[in-house]
């Protein structure tokens, strides 16, 4: 069990990673507050969900510590979110043809 | 081979053996060998047993031979589904709507009547909406139902082919009286269905004999927001109470729990309808649809009056 | 007869607790033991299962001639409805995984306990509130819901039953469901024994372990439905009721999200233990074992494509009606894999039909109608005719009942002698077989034909023209009656007359029939080292196993 | 697979740990966390899809300002959470109490804009079932009822996040949680970021659809 802790100090990054994440995601929220205000017709919401997954996926990689995670855990999370797509996408053939 | 009242019978007829057919062969296929190697290879004859791990030509031809039968299922199933759901441009269109618990029927010329009539042979649309909770409409005889909702409009198309009179029935959950929901749908010889058409619709005549028991009043509208189902207007006792001499009428009902004797007045009528379950008659059943979003309020008032005039 | 040894100076976990004192109520419903778990949930569950039958002869004998014959319509709306409610979210949802996961899952890998035995036991109490909440909801003014456990909007919305209560239960059970699931999976990939590879895990365990993950990925969605359709109750918010521009039609697809899943969180485990109870008594190994394994895989995963199949009339687009039939055909074939295998596995076997494997070759044939007839109710044409009928009614009962309910059974008769050390009456259980069988058909197929002729479900009353298969139907679940009573007498007296058992009564070899009957309190002396495949029959020799 | 051999019961009759289990319950859990928000998703896709007008319409009236500013909180208090991991990793047991004290004052302040943007919203007769909703379009009326589940429930999770991390840091004062056994801490932080997540969701779509 030494084997993981090891695994994990190997991994401990210091603070300078963390708050360079932070950083990234606080101008992220302002460039989507900021094009919120442009007119993008049909892409305003594929934009905003563009940089939300972004904004996700740092939190969950570096936050989350993912990236240093077993591989099973990736394997985990792809599991779950393509249940949630798939979801989504199959209600959508209802909705849109109805 | 299949035929029926309508042509989509014949064709779910035989989707349906299609389907149980091969799936009876498979059943019986299975259950011999099962039943076989039990006896085959029973301990008490002593045999060895050899461990035979797989075989990837089995695992795959038991893959492959399923696959090429369920798709052969879904194609016939779909090809049924296709033409039922076709309707041609030439349908004539037929409103329905459901409600707690009976339908009404509204043809093109304004008519309307709790009985389906459809001439035969021609093809049919049915629109639907609901007023309330969920219904189905099914017609076992012609193998189709599509459910009814509110807010939404279902479609539903049919043709039939044989004079006749054939149930429809509720198929979707919808409270106390689902399964007495039914109503029938009556084939006419196109002459004879034109003759009903033309003819005085069923709520022309129910306002005739009612109008013995209350002159000139619109009791019609008791029917179209359907108080009537439940309640009569000769005094017999339905699923609630009867309208007959209501007004003035002592009553017990039940306030949250505790009985209490009230005399029947305008305010007592109002509060029934908009907000029936604060105040229950003893006695009968908490069913009555709440009205508060079914009714405008000139409707209220015109129903209270007509209460209050069938003494 | 193996661990000569051993037995004489060991003490089972009867006797040796978690708790202070090993005995006394409080050493079991606080136990973190999974095996004690295992049975406190066994008794709990078993009870519902009584309950929810009882009002299952209720309905029979109400429908049993045409008009009235014991209670009123709402009386029979609101039986059916509880009947449902409990045999779903109280009986055979929680079932296998709960009783018999708890107690072999952890043995199969050879662990001495799950990953997380106190959540383990929350499990259970979160399982025994959520049931006092649906049998208070019975009590609560309001009276018992009547609104079918599918719980349709809007009639639920508008019902003046006690639906809030009703569905806050489900709400709580399916926190039980997630936090086993949570459970399971975790102790499959962490609490393995040294050389348990994933492909020498017995299949109990790879099905168990597909099902905890619908466990944990669906049960979400039916709690996020309950809980909007209980703000939509309390407070007004707007959401499915279409008097405030909602759509009725979402509410059903959110409800079977999960509810198509939750029948694979049925049928999985029920499967694992058709692969386990095939080679014991054949005495050889499973036929495509790779093959089982990954068709559980595949059942879960397919299992979330095909939901919409159950609302082939709802008014959803035509095009989704196509897209969700074909998806509905291709869940079937994994499915058939298992089937085909395990007749394969009895090919040159040596078989010994006792009473477990009776039962499994009942499952076969009756779990074979019902899938088959669910490719009837998949393909669209005949599921417009046949959706909301007796059909249906008759499907479910056959893969629900004669499928997992059957397996239920069977695994008890498999495991009875290693849970509790002693053995049943086994001529009595071959003649129970028999009667059990017939009672089956006798009280369902009747029901396929009436579903054919248009009776529709939920029904009080029905035409005269169904009174004769009604009638017969209802006979069938008299004799029903009486082949469950006599197994639970069966089982039930073995535990004070019936002979001790010894560790391995019917020549198995996965790991749990190598420790003592009843196991110790962690199972295992020392960890168990694994060298053989999982139905390597060749070890029964090295286990010393001679056969009586 | 040998790679779990570390991860046995040991025979020795320690109590057995695995960090990477606990861990991996955690993540389980959070998928359906994950689930339950999705199934609201769901539910919100579908009525912005029956009603986009009415959807942009009503979200007018809430307050980006306000999203803005409570998006940033939260960001920031997930920063808070992880570096505190990393100073109790680091032997630092006062920086990491510290980070987490912050952590629950960001969450206070989250909900105390919640307070006041709800209360407006109350204020003007917004609420369910009020005359004001009701007299609004059908998609008006979705839109707000989602808005006031959504972010409801979202605040019962920062709310229970603020029990947990309290926990956390009596732990760590306890000596409950230390720099060599940590991963309650880890969870708890788990925990938070999800919560996080949710609101990196919850912002654009009810706030920034103008
Ligand atoms: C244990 C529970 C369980 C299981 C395992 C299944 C399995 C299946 N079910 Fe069933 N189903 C229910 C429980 C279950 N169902 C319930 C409770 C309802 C009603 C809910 C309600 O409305 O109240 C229902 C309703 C239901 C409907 C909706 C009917 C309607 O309301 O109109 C449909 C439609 O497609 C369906 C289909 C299927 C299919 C295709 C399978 C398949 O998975 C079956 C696969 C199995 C086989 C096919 C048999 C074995 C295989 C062979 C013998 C090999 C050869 C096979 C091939 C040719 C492929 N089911
Ligand atoms: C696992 C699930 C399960 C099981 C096992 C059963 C078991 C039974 N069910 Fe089923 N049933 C459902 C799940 C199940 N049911 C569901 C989900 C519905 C849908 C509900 C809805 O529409 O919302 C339904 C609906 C349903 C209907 C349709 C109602 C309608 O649509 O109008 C009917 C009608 O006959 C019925 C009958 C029965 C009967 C007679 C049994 C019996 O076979 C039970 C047999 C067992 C016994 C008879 C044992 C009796 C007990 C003892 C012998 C012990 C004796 C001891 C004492 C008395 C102390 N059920
Ligand atoms: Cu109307 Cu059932
Ligand atoms: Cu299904």
């Amino acid at each position: 069990m030494s084997h993981e802790n090891e695994k994990h100090e190997n991994h401990s990054t210091g603070y300078g990673l963390y708050i360079i994440v932070w950083l990234a995601l606080l101008g992220l929220t302002s460039i989507t507050v900021t094009i919120a205000g442009i007119d993008l017709g049909s892409y305003t919401l594929f934009v905003a969900l563009t940089i939300a997954a972004i904004k996700s996926y740092l939190v969950i990689s570096i936050f989350m510590h993912i990236k240093y995670e077993d591989p099973i855990f990736k394997v985990f999370i792809l599991i779950s979110v393509l249940t949630l797509a798939v979801i989504f996408l199959l209600t959508y053939f209802d909705i849109i043809y109805r | 081979m299949f035929s029926g009242p309508s042509e989509n019978t014949g064709t779910v007829d035989m989707v349906m053996l299609y389907i149980v057919g091969v799936s009876v062969l498979l059943l019986v296929g299975i259950t011999i060998t099962m039943i076989y190697f039990v006896f085959k290879y029973n301990r008490k004859k002593g045999h060895k047993p050899v461990d035979i791990h797989g075989n990837v030509w089995l695992e795959i031809l038991w893959i492959a031979i399923p696959t090429i039968l369920v798709l052969s299922m879904f194609y016939y199933g779909y090809n049924g589904f296709v033409v039922m759901r076709t309707i041609p441009e030439n349908a004539m269109e037929i409103k329905v709507t459901a409600r707690m618990w009976e339908w009404k029927f509204d043809y093109e010329n304004g008519k309307s009547s709790d009985t389906l009539y459809v001439p035969v042979g021609q093809p049919i649309n049915l629109v639907m909406e609901s007023v309330d909770v969920n219904h189905s409409l099914f017609i076992p005889a012609f193998r189709i139902k599509e459910d009814v909702i509110a807010g939404i409009k279902t479609h539903l198309g049919f043709t039939a082919d044989e004079a006749g009179t054939y149930i429809i029935t509720c198929a979707e959950y919808c409270g106390l009286k689902h399964s007495m929901m039914y109503t029938a749908v009556k084939a006419l010889p196109l002459t004879e269905f034109n003759n009903w058409l033309e003819g005085k619709t069923e709520k022309q005549i129910i306002d005739e004999s009612v109008s013995l028991l209350a002159e000139k009043l619109n009791v019609g509208l008791l029917h179209d927001k359907g108080c009537i189902t439940c309640h009569s207007l000769d005094g017999s006792i339905k699923q609630a109470p009867s309208f007959l001499a209501i007004n003035g009428r002592k009553t017990v009902i039940l306030e949250g729990g505790e009985e209490r004797t009230i005399t029947v007045d305008d305010n007592y009528l109002r509060k029934s309808i908009m907000d029936p379950y604060s105040e229950i008659v003893k006695g009968y059943p908490a069913i009555m649809p709440e009205q508060k979003r079914m009714l405008n309020e000139d409707e209220v008032n015109q129903i209270i009056g007509i209460l209050k005039a069938l003494n | 007869m193996s661990d000569g040894k051993t037995v004489a100076t060991e003490k089972s976990f009867y006797e040796e607790g978690t708790t202070k004192s090993p005995k006394g109520i409080k050493s079991w419903i606080f136990s973190t033991d999974h095996k004690r778990i295992g049975i406190l949930y066994l008794c709990s569950i078993a009870t519902f299962f009584v309950v929810g039958a009882i009002l299952g002869i209720l309905m029979r004998l109400e429908l049993i001639a045409p008009g009235r014959t014991i209670m009123d319509a709402q009386t029979y709306n609101q039986t059916f409805t509880l009947h449902g409610v409990i045999m779903i979210f109280l009986f055979i949802v929680p079932g296998l995984p709960a009783i018999f996961g708890n107690f072999f899952l952890p043995i199969h890998i050879g662990a001495k306990d799950v990953a997380f035995p106190r959540l383990n036991l929350l499990s259970w109490w979160i399982y025994i509130t959520g049931a006092f909440l649906a049998l208070l909801a019975i009590t609560m003014p309001g009276g018992p819901v009547d609104t079918g456990w599918t719980f349709y909007i809007p009639y639920s919305v508008r019902s003046t039953t006690n639906v809030s209560w009703a569905i806050f239960a489900a709400f709580v059970l399916g926190f039980s469901s997630i936090l086993t699931g949570i459970n399971f999976i975790t102790t499959v990939h962490r609490m393995r024994a040294p050389g348990m590879t994933y492909f020498k895990m017995p299949l109990f365990v790879w099905s168990t372990y597909a099902t905890a993950w619908i466990q944990v990925i669906a049960t979400p969605i039916i709690a996020i439905t309950i809980l909007l359709l209980i703000i939509e109750r309390f407070f007004g918010v707007g959401i499915f009721d279409p008097a405030l521009g909602g759509d009725p039609i979402l509410y059903q697809h959110l409800f079977w999200i999960y509810s198509h899943p939750a029948v694979y969180i049925m049928i999985l485990p029920a499967m694992g233990v058709v692969s386990e109870i095939i080679p014991t008594f054949s005495r050889r190994t499973i036929f495509g074992y790779k093959a089982i394994a990954y068709s559980s895989l595949a059942i879960a995963f397919v299992g979330y494509l095909v939901w919409a199949h159950h609302m082939f009339t709802s008014g959803i687009s035509d095009t989704a009606r196509i897209i969700f039939s074909l998806l509905t055909f291709i869940v079937a074939l994994p499915s058939g894999v298992k089937i085909f295998n395990w007749v394969a596995t009895m090919y040159k076997g040596s078989i010994d039909p006792k009473p477990p494997f009776l039962w499994v070759m009942a499952f076969i044939f009756l779990f074979s109608i019902g899938g088959l007839t669910g490719l009837v109710l998949g393909s669209l044409a005949t599921d417009i005719h046949l959706h909301d009928t007796y059909f249906v009614v008759a499907h479910f009962h056959y893969v629900m009942f004669g499928g997992t309910g059957t397996i239920f059974i069977a695994a008890l008769f498999y495991w009875w002698p290693k849970m509790f050390g002693r053995m049943y009456n086994i001529k009595l259980a071959n003649y129970t077989v028999v009667l059990y069988f017939i009672a089956f058909n006798t009280l369902y197929f009747p029901k396929f034909i009436m579903g054919y002729m248009g009776m529709p479900r939920r029904y009080y009353d029905y035409l005269s023209e169904f009174t004769t298969l009604q009638f017969i139907s209802t006979i069938g679940s008299w004799l029903m009656a009486v082949a469950i009573f006599l197994i639970i007498w069966n089982l039930v007296r073995s535990l004070k007359t019936g002979r001790i058992a010894h560790a391995n009564p019917w020549g198995g070899v996965t790991l749990e029939w190598q420790i003592a009957s009843p196991p110790p309190l962690e199972n295992f002396h020392e960890v168990p080292v694994i060298t053989h495949e999982p139905y390597d029959f060749s070890q029964l020799k090295e286990m010393d196993y001679e056969s009586k | 697979m040998s790679q779990n051999e570390h991860t046995l019961n040991d025979s020795h009759g320690h109590v057995h740990r695995d960090d990477v289990g606990a861990r991996m319950g955690m993540w389980l859990f959070l998928f359906t966390e994950l689930l339950l928000f999705g199934g609201m998703f769901l539910v919100y896709a579908v009525y912005r899809f029956q009603y986009p007008d009415q959807f942009h319409l009503a979200a007018t009236e809430l307050n980006t300002g306000i999203g803005a500013l409570n998006t940033i909180i939260l960001l920031t208090s997930s920063l808070t959470v992880v570096l505190s991991i990393t100073a109790l990793q680091k032997k630092n047991k006062l920086l990491s109490v510290l980070l987490l004290v912050i952590t629950i004052l960001l969450a206070l302040f989250f909900m105390a804009n919640k307070y006041v943007e709800w209360s407006t919203k109350i204020a003007h007769g917004i609420y369910p079932g009020s005359e004001v909703l009701l007299a609004k379009q059908n998609g008006e009326i979705l839109f707000f009822g989602l808005y006031y589940v959504m972010t409801g429930l979202h605040a019962l999770h920062i709310i229970i996040g603020v029990i947990i991390l309290a926990f956390m840091v009596v732990f760590i004062l306890k000596d409950v949680i230390t720099h060599d056994n940590y991963v309650k801490l880890e969870n708890g932080g788990l925990y938070w970021h999800l919560v996080d997540l949710i609101w990196i969701f919850l912002f654009p779509l009810f706030y920034l659809i103008q």
